[in-house]
């Protein structure tokens, strides 16, 4: 039994043994161990070279994994809260994601971070960074909502030849913990995953917002209304089959995310469902997500900003209905 | 405008006694914090600023009325300072509706805008303050005024671009911006020698061409008296001074962290030099009677338990407080989808 | 008659002389005028303190703006090229957005600069950054296609009490000329525009893609399909209400923009007619727009890459058939 | 694993010449793309470095085999230095299909990675370079390779805050960079005493704890010493090396700009000093006699002819050949509509 912060140590420290060209840099990943505590332990087993404590410079670090995957390593960047990765923005849109494309240096960095509300962090340490990079071409987005996904798609981004964004979600962090395979084994990357099997409506979520709607699936279906549940897993790329193949199976849609409402993810995936499964609706495409302000602090405050089970079934109630 | 600060030799009885009140009630105000923490009142993390409070209280004090200034997390004494209160500390770190941000964001994160002073609120990411104070002081002198810009920047603060551009940008600006480094030798977990190749940040004045001074920190009037000294320059319109104060963080990056990375000789160092022991025994020194400093501890303690009482019992915000103002005057769009809406309607909800 | 650029120009300028608060700060702006001389004769004009040539730095010179913005100025920040946003994109969107919301300090800032593509510019001198920003509350994004939208916007801008993103498409800047009214007008953030009446099908456009969207349509027009185009104006806050309004007229809904595909702002827009126009759709929601990669340089790859009249004129064609 | 350079005093005579073809092959090339910038074929804009050239040839010619660097706008000439053709730069100003980056990136925006030497392709974005080329040393060295990198920034770009992250990452990683602060008075429009209080860029070295050394950048060996001595250090592991090069812009920032607000006395001044005279005279002065020189200069006419040549009789790319290596092995999807693609076929086309 692994927690999801467990399974992502796990997939670093056993990569790290396998492939030397991996090492991770960041703040106080050595000495400490990361704020956190992922790296635990890695400065004692892989030595200050592999484990590199930096300066407060979010475009220094970024920059230097950058160089060093031109020259051949497989550079994992921490972020001590995703919430700096606005320090280090130009680095990863102008450099990482464009390096390939222009001419030819490929890019194989994961710059890895916690993400996501609900531990009363404030607007400083609560964000859903990932519509910052959705429309940027050449990056690759990872939202792991399981232990097991956590790790297989941490092996996958470090073995990725291109640059990973890989938000972990802190609220998961040590909240879930479930069986998860030893050894080496992959999620691909820009795989959805079925995380419950339902018949009338499709949820399309990820992140921590899947076990949310899971949660509401359960409470529903007591009420005889069958839901599927689609973990993207991956926003970039998406994967636009198996949005489309639960939602012409059930032609009710509803996206569900911990990113503001306006202009989320979930604006992309609508517009897949809006071009290609237009046939199959039978309702109009819904959007379960937080009102358009920054992450408040107060717990009352969270909570009320925050999607929920409860919220996510009052829609599919009415999508039910429809 | 403004009445001058003498320097520290030249204050007066009344205003040692007030330096000495407020290094006691910032950390008596910590002592309390740590105490809620422990009670698990307090809504995410502390950070102390104990062995580094003479940094705040003694540069701040060097203020004027009308200058601007943005505390870090331990600066928390700067605020008390500059008339802050600890029922609003309280409220913040425990995140009530009382508390100057109304809940929404948290610790020293919040601020106010006047014409006696001002503090725009501080934010996570370090160094952003450098060019937004820089920015500050050029609009209240394109205004004619001769406002004083004071804030502070850790040694890991330091490393950040946005130091670099903001102090850059402050001294080809001539701006009036006081920027103190306070190297408590520690960022988290990192040691200074990790975040740079040379510690001595006080070189980098020569570098960015501004004035530059070094200090200890753990001594409340040498503190007092650099900032003084790097407040007139500025407001004389002869540029940006950047003061190295050298402390200690004698507490974990934030009450979660025991600092077991701290070797225990440099704590045990440090610990001799407690700002507001050293202080104490100055006050001796010049004839201040231990009745006198007790009077004070009293009256801190009394403040602020009256204070904390008071935020203890205050309410938690209502939980659909946080929708308004992202754009002014307005509320934000309650995201229920249309259907869901209908849907209770027609079922008469 | 103005151009798209002059316009700009005498909006400052103009409101330069109205309201002493407004200055601008950028690289080059005074010894030079901007580096496409937006704002040429105004050092001359304003002197030096209020046109500030800053140093090399977009975190240094967005933060002063903000910084003065709290103390009662009203600061224009130009960005050399809008490409180097990324440079200062912490202080935009964390500072500048959150902070009404977060403690009261309304921060009334303009971020100006030249975006889009068109004039083989390559990776660095051609992007459309708009969805960086769309997923950020707290900020508005401005995106004029015609010059005396330019000039209304730019003073609606200036006096907005929020901080506002002002993308000029550069492409505009000579190429369009036109009577626009003299002296003090506004143009209100939020509300879109009909640039073009029709009624078979709505496209959704702004920026430069506006007049590719009315070439198309007249080039449609003779087969006998009316296009409606909105032109959006500002993106954040978006006008749902006119875009409703047009493709429940409709049924058809074509969305064109410049940014590229995937994560793009159509896909806001998509979910908004997708959830609140689904009864009255005839058509899938379909989008226009560059393929998934880095604007490149050289002329034939960049016109591949943009869309352009036949593009949209295709997808009208399709939309009508349907 | 290198041949070490020698010293400028002790560089043959084949050596000094060497450098003399480069110079000369710089400033041809330039020329030649000033005729094509009026001919209106370059595409974009035309950035010179008339009156540098020394700073980059002198620089780039103290590197060895294996070594890396990346060149800023105005370093074309360590480019050439370091094995680039001239054919590949005229494709590149043309947006040519044979073009390093297939007509995807413009002008010095290409690069190469060899075990010979690497070229990481530079981005617009100044600063962001100096992070990369440490993280690319940093790999070198944990590969046990020895390494070193160089770079370049303006005294403009050095007001960036990844100016500022790179150059303190580097000195505290002891990291074999070598970074040359191009001081050549303006950034654009803006002269030097707007971008910084201290023009004197080299005192930024004692503030980030590395080397630092003042040179005359008209001065090619007076670069190529520097730098090698840098180099020397670097690849020692004794850490970073600021080098300020004093220069001169000679032209606009890109053709497009006539420079009407640098002082012309300050233009008649440099004009005294050119790089290319002034290592003309020491060569002569050496015993090279001027028909050795004008050979050379013949030559580089003659290649630069030729290569022009074929750059411009070559094709321009193919609409739809910009779609692939987004990703690894991959081609970007066609973003035609899925309705619009059905229409056709439909119509059989
Ligand atoms: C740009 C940025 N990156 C990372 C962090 C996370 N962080 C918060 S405090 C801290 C250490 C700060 O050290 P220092 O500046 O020396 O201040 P001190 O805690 O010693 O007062 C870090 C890394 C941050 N706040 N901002
Ligand atoms: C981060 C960033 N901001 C703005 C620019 C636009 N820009 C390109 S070159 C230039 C001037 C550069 O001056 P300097 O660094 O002194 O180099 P020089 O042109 O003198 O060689 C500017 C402002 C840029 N390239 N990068
Ligand atoms: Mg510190
Ligand atoms: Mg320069």
């Amino acid at each position: 039994m692994l927690t999801y912060l467990e399974a992502i140590r796990q997939a670093m420290e056993e990569e790290m043994v396998r492939d030397p060209r991996v090492f991770i840099l960041g703040e106080d990943v050595g000495n400490y161990g990361g704020a956190f505590r992922v790296t635990q332990g890695f400065l004692e087993k892989f030595g200050p070279e592999r484990i590199i404590d930096t300066p407060i410079s979010e475009t220094g670090l970024i920059g230097a994994a950058i160089g060093a995957s031109l020259f051949g390593m497989r550079p994992i960047a921490e972020l001590q809260f995703i919430d700096f990765i606005g320090c280090g923005f130009n680095q990863i849109v102008n450099y990482a994601a464009k390096s390939r494309y222009r001419w030819g240096g490929g890019v194989p960095i994961v710059i890895r971070g916690p993400a996501g509300a609900g531990v009363h962090g404030g607007p400083f340490h609560s964000q859903s960074p990932e519509s910052y990079f959705m429309n940027v071409p050449g990056l690759k987005i990872v939202v792991p909502a399981t232990p097991t996904d956590a790790k297989g798609l941490m092996l996958a981004a470090i073995r990725d030849p291109d640059p990973v964004i890989f938000l972990e979600h802190k609220f998961l962090y040590r909240r879930l913990k479930e069986e998860v395979p030893a050894g080496d084994f992959t999620t691909p990357i820009g795989e959805a995953r079925v995380a419950r099997a339902g018949e009338d409506i499709s949820i399309i979520t990820y992140g921590a917002m899947v076990h949310a709607s899971i949660e509401a699936a359960d409470l529903v279906s007591a009420e005889g209304v069958s839901v599927e549940v689609l973990d993207l897993r991956t926003l970039l790329p998406m994967d636009r089959r198996r949005i489309l193949e639960t939602v012409k199976k059930t032609g009710r849609a509803l996206i569900v995310h911990e990113a503001t409402k306006t202009g989320g993810p979930g604006g992309e995936i609508a517009a897949i469902i809006g071009e290609h499964a237009f046939e199959h609706l039978d309702a109009p495409i819904v959007r379960v997500a937080p009102p358009d302000t920054p992450v408040p602090y107060s717990p009352p405050l969270e909570e009320h900003f925050l999607p929920n089970a409860a919220k996510i079934a009052d829609a599919i109630r009415a999508l039910a209905e429809y | 405008m403004t009445t001058e600060k003498p320097p520290a030799d030249r204050l007066t009885r009344g205003q040692l006694l007030e330096l000495y009140y407020f290094l006691k009630l910032n950390r008596g105000l910590e002592e309390k914090l740590s105490n809620l923490y422990r009670q698990g009142k307090v809504v995410g993390g502390l950070y102390r600023s104990l062995g580094q409070e003479a940094c705040s209280i003694g540069s701040a004090y060097a203020l004027e009325r009308g200058d601007i200034f943005t505390p870090l997390i331990r600066n928390l004494g700067a605020i008390l300072v500059r008339g802050g209160s600890p029922h609003d500390i309280f409220c913040q770190y425990m995140a009530k509706a009382a508390s100057p941000t109304r809940g929404r964001d948290l610790n020293v994160h919040f601020g106010w805008l006047s014409p006696e002073g001002s503090m725009p609120s501080v934010i996570s990411m370090l160094g952003d303050m450098i060019p937004i104070l820089t920015g500050a002081v050029m609009a209240e002198r394109m205004n004619g005024r001769r406002t004083v810009a004071l804030t502070w920047i850790g040694d890991g603060g330091a490393s950040t671009g946005a130091f670099h551009e903001g102090l850059n940008l402050a001294c080809v600006q001539k701006a009036p911006l006081v920027l103190i480094v306070e190297n408590n030798g520690w960022a988290y977990s990192t040691p200074t020698s990790r975040q740079t190749a040379n510690t001595n940040f006080v070189d980098r004045a020569t570098a960015y061409g501004c004035f530059g001074a070094q200090v200890d920190g753990n001594d409340v009037l040498a503190v007092y008296d650099a900032t003084r000294t790097a407040i007139q320059r500025a407001r004389q319109g002869l540029g940006p001074t950047l003061i190295e104060a050298l402390t200690m963080r004698m507490k974990g990056h934030a009450e979660h962290d025991d600092m077991k990375y701290v070797p225990k000789e440099m704590v045990d160092k440090w610990a001799q030099r407690d700002p507001i022991a050293l202080f104490e025994r100055f006050l001796l020194g010049v004839g201040i009677g231990t009745n006198l400093l007790q009077a004070i501890a009293t009256r801190v303690d009394q403040e602020l338990t009256t204070e904390l009482a008071s935020a203890e019992s205050s309410p938690m915000p209502a939980d659909d407080s946080g929708m308004t103002d992202v754009y002014f005057g307005s509320t934000a769009e309650d995201p229920t989808p249309e259907i869901v809406r209908k849907s209770r309607k027609a079922r008469g909800l």
